[in-house]
């Protein structure tokens, strides 16, 4: 299969699916390129389809939503997620909850495509995991593919579908290769986990830039007997428990890694779901990774302190399994 | 009087506001049955805004509402039965009873919602606009809000947003001088809404907005314009509000003779029904009168005998 | 003990706290007399010092914040908690982190006091309980008191320190009475619950007007011959995970109730840290009650689903303790 | 020239403008040498603005700043050592590392932070202008906003608030025609963003930001009417962005020569110094020159030396 990045595979679902519907539009701030130049090349392609935006982001979202709510596919950009906090009413007070308080009248095919999580030195304001905010919400869905693959096939479902969707894409992520099938078909159903690496001894849930740090650890625990299995639930509102439950079935142990700070994450939602669910299961206590409870700090070298690292994985995963199973 | 208008419009100007002031009063006096859950937000005072509006307006044509907002859906086009079913939360009520006063929507007849949030219905509005224009569907779409909204910040996002894609919008700002239990000339440094137009490149136009005559004019005005593609109108309308802020408000912050002398001399049915009767044209008068008791009373019994949703109904419209 | 109601208790510690604090200032719209009549009769005591504002929420905590660093204390009355939402940045990206971002410069004596969650048919935009957004944030402090003692103790706490709070307010507990101790001296600690009813069998920890519930289905259970122990955290950042491990220590069950959506909420946090720190001390699943995941309907039938309620509490309890206890 | 200011403000001017530049370049520089860890936006080109309006300040006034803060930090008083050692990310920068670029902040000279999030600052400046006010305690606070920042509802919301309360806070806009790469004619409708000061009952007075006398005496204006308890003003600062938006941007949107035109231009470096010269009033030029370079040169060393803070730090900081 050939391989493309990230980014690419962005580009191609946008213009895929900017072919298939001709009322699609895109809106945001700088859009040609777009944040991270996602966007390269596709303004010539499609005149008039790329809405270049004053720096509002709560008048792009509700723009975007009320496009949404008489056409669409509409996809509004926010160039770093940590800026939803000036728009969260549109997207919680609003498009989350149309449907719902209209009674069912309203659709919302509206898809926020934002960057997410670490980057280089630019500290508290632009560093931000926040999808927890969003998995709490009925009426929304949440994705956050770690793969070229998923990254296009969940970005078109998420187009083609009628609910609203905080879609959000890795920074560190956007340069990174894998392999994408061919063709306009490729779709990845929200809510269906990926397991990204198979195990007998712990299950490892994680999303976005983790998993490449839980597959690392793998590789390396491999080395000392240790087979870890590398969950990755892919869309984090909906979860797909079945396939973690079944994991946690097979292996016992659970260890879930966020880049988001713990308290009331997905990580302790996923936690705390095996805990309730498959307590019976367990061999031990649930394990959670995340980073520590601090804004994130521009020097690298407290940055590199405020995330969580392959090497904590690799602490905890050791902590987990008793040395005879080793 | 003017013989500006056909005796068909002017009457029927004068039957559709008198039918969102039955409603609002009949709604009112269910909810002292407590046969109404949520709070209320009386339209009373108010009627010739949106009946002027929207009298502009085709059925194709989108609404986003406030949270004061039975008005704009009557005049929109929502039917009265469905609508008190509603508020009584009822399974056949717009929403299916989810909604409430707060977010009657209905869809059908481009009216996108009430809203309660002050501030939020601009973008939405906006959208719909933008929608209309890049499909060259010739609709246009009018946010209706308070003076007290003005101050959220959304308001200038939305206006130069609008006016920089020229989107075929309606800002129509309903002046009733009140933000809940406040004067907004306590809260607004600005004497003006229609002035703030002016730096967005768009037309600002002051109406009395209890002259109905006044307010279709400007709103024929401004959706041509729409139209055209011209871009935004903001119409400030100055009206009153003859009631509390809610259901439950005993306006302590003004006095009753305050009251008594804006339904006095600000009502504006009684002031185009006085116009109408000078003219003799209300030779229809008590029929009219008696259809729209009939209108309401209807819906007070399809209300009543309307069903609650049943409880799977909670867990549905979450998603698609 | 004189009794009084929480909006009362709250009165009392917002005049008591302005005489202590010539400095102290408190904003918000409708300010006299405040949101659910707190501030009602403090006008007049306290001339300039109650500033009216236009609705402008961003600007309200905004301000707030910039006064709060520059003097202070402040209150920033919020109406409605669902309109926290128009000001997440103020909040999140601003107040919550200033202090760190510029290397413990910033103190931040910011309350932002706003009614949460349950009324009468008020619906979606209305109704929520979003303390999880916050708890989720470092830097941010996050008050739920459930009874006037509570309510006051922690609101002069929490004016006389330097984070910024969340301070929620249960609408339905405004007017409940409660006994509160005497003089300006009473305070509370953030983080310390309070174990509002002793027991053997199950730890219930609930929050908010939960804990009310919780106490109602306690005495019903009694009747039964299960003892159940509630714990109230009073503040859901920090947590006080001692009293909670303790309490689970003993009965060895633990019910977390949160009015809260459960996906990534406060009770899934308490869930996940009782099953990753206390596995040992389970005898059986952590269990988890919340509101189900939808917005909140007007019409009443609905409504009362859309929360938990005491029937729920007592046929989860009953599923956890088994027979032979009983 | 006119002899409107003693000669020792405006050779401090000069030298002050130097300062900043000097100290951007030095930083742009150890970026590329690796030793400086984020982006920087560098406030090349529009020195006149933070000189001019800080000149004007007292040492306990407020600054709230922007993602392009460094000019106004060392306009402000703030040290270009601990500045250049809060870029460099070590302990004894102004915030220990943890701000970097986009978050110094020295609140001993009443510098509030620079601010990662567009159209925050307003609502800060105002605070601590609200502070001041309430405690009497004469000060005045600043902020400085982009032209992109006008599309914030942010903005409105704080005008409106300021004048309402006649904060002493002066609202000062560098309009340098861009944000990021897009020109802001494209994204703002309006042409002048001193008039929006009208709707506001606030003075809106337009500047050439590469005059430094204009901006230094339109600031002292402002600042007397905010001392004397009259309110806020608007000022408009037209400049101009040397460099492309942050340190990474190849600048595709604009060419080569315009940069190059505006250099030469538009330097309000050069312009003074053009001035002074001619007057005879800059003997000491090259003593200055050597006096700021020798302080860059201190910043580096003091920066180099300095220490990463501990890992123990990453957890300090985040609660009283
Ligand atoms: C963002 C937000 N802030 C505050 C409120 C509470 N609130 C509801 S209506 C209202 C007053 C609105 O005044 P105005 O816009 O003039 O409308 P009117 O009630 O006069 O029709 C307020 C403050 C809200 N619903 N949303
Ligand atoms: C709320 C928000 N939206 C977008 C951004 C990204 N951003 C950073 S600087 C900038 C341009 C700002 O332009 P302007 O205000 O004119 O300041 P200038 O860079 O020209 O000094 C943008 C869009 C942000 N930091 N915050
Ligand atoms: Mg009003
Ligand atoms: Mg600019």
């Amino acid at each position: 299969m050939r391989e493309i990045t990230v980014r690419d595979a962005i580009r191609e679902a946008v213009m895929e699916e900017m072919q298939r519907s001709p009322g699609m539009i895109v809106m945001g701030e700088d859009i040609m390129p777009g944040a991270f130049g996602v966007h390269a090349g596709l303004g010539e392609m499609f005149p008039g389809r790329f809405l270049e935006t004053p720096i509002s982001e709560a008048a792009i979202v509700g723009t975007a939503l009320g496009a949404a709510m008489t056409g669409g596919p509409v996809i509004a950009e926010i160039m770093y997620s940590d800026f939803l906090a000036v728009c969260m009413d549109e997207i919680v007070n609003q498009a989350a909850k149309i449907r719902y308080m209209t009674g069912g009248q309203a659709r919302v095919p509206l898809v926020i495509r934002s960057p997410i999580g670490m980057t280089r030195g630019v500290a508290a304001q632009h560093s931000q995991s926040l999808e927890a905010w969003f998995a709490h919400i009925p009426g929304l869905r949440v994705a956050m593919p770690s793969t070229p693959a998923d990254a296009k096939g969940l970005l078109k479902t998420a187009l083609r579908g009628e609910d609203p969707v905080l879609f959000f894409e890795q920074k560190l992520l956007y340069g990174e290769k894998g392999p994408v099938p061919d063709g306009a078909d490729h779709l990845v159903q929200l809510g269906t986990a990926h397991v990204a690496r198979e195990g007998e001894d712990v299950t490892v849930v994680a999303t976005g830039l983790m998993v490449s740090k839980a597959l690392e650890a793998a590789v390396e625990l491999q080395r000392s007997g240790i087979s870890i299995e590398v969950v990755d639930p892919r869309t984090v509102s909906p979860i797909d428990f079945d396939t973690i439950y079944g994991s946690v079935d097979k292996t016992a142990r659970l260890l879930v890694i966020t880049e988001a700070t713990l308290a009331c994450s997905v990580a302790s939602e996923i936690a705390a779901s095996v805990a309730e669910h498959r307590f019976n299961s367990l061999d031990g206590p649930v394990r959670r990774l995340g980073s520590p409870f601090v804004p994130k700090p521009s020097t690298p070298t407290l940055e590199k302190l405020a995330y969580p690292g392959t090497d904590d994985i690799l602490r905890i995963v050791r902590e987990m399994v008793p040395r005879r199973t080793r | 009087m003017s013989n500006d208008l056909p005796k068909e419009t002017l009457v029927g100007f004068w039957r559709d506001m008198h039918r969102i002031r039955a409603f609002e009063r009949s709604a009112a006096y269910q909810s002292t049955l407590g046969k109404i859950y949520g709070a209320l937000h009386s339209y009373e005072g108010q009627e010739a805004c949106a009946v002027g509006v929207c009298a502009a307006l085709q059925a194709g044509d989108y609404v986003a509402s406030t949270h004061r907002g039975h008005g704009h859906s009557l005049a929109k086009g929502a039917r009265m039965d469905r609508m008190m079913a509603e508020l009584f939360g009822r399974e056949d009520g717009y929403c299916r009873g989810k909604g409430g006063s707060l977010h009657i929507a209905d869809f059908g007849c481009g009216m996108l919602g009430a809203n309660g949030i002050v501030g939020a219905g601009y973008a939405i509005a906006a959208g719909a606009a933008l929608t209309a224009k890049q499909s060259g569907s010739g609709r246009v779409a009018v946010c209706f809000f308070g003076d007290g909204a003005v101050t959220r910040g959304t308001f200038h996002e939305v206006m130069n947003m609008a006016s920089l894609w020229k989107l075929p919008l309606l800002m129509v700002c309903e002046n009733n001088g009140y933000a809940q239990y406040v004067s907004t000339t306590e809260t607004m440094v600005f004497r003006s809404v229609a002035d703030l137009a002016a730096n967005y490149a768009v037309p600002g136009v002051h109406v009395d907005g209890n002259d109905i005559r006044g307010v279709f004019q400007a709103t024929v005005a401004a959706v041509a314009r729409a139209r055209a593609g011209e871009g935004p109108t903001l119409l400030e309308l100055r009206t009153e509000r003859f009631n509390g802020h809610s259901s439950g408000d005993p306006q302590f912050y003004r006095s009753k003779a305050e009251v008594q002398e804006l339904r006095r001399s600000r009502d504006p049915i009684l002031r185009l029904e006085g116009e109408l009767a000078g003219a003799g044209l209300l030779d229809d008068r008590d029929a009219i009168l008696a259809a729209v008791e009939a209108e309401v009373t209807a819906a007070v019994a399809f209300a009543d005998a309307a069903p609650y949703p049943a409880a799977e109904a909670v867990t549905q419209d979450v998603y698609a």
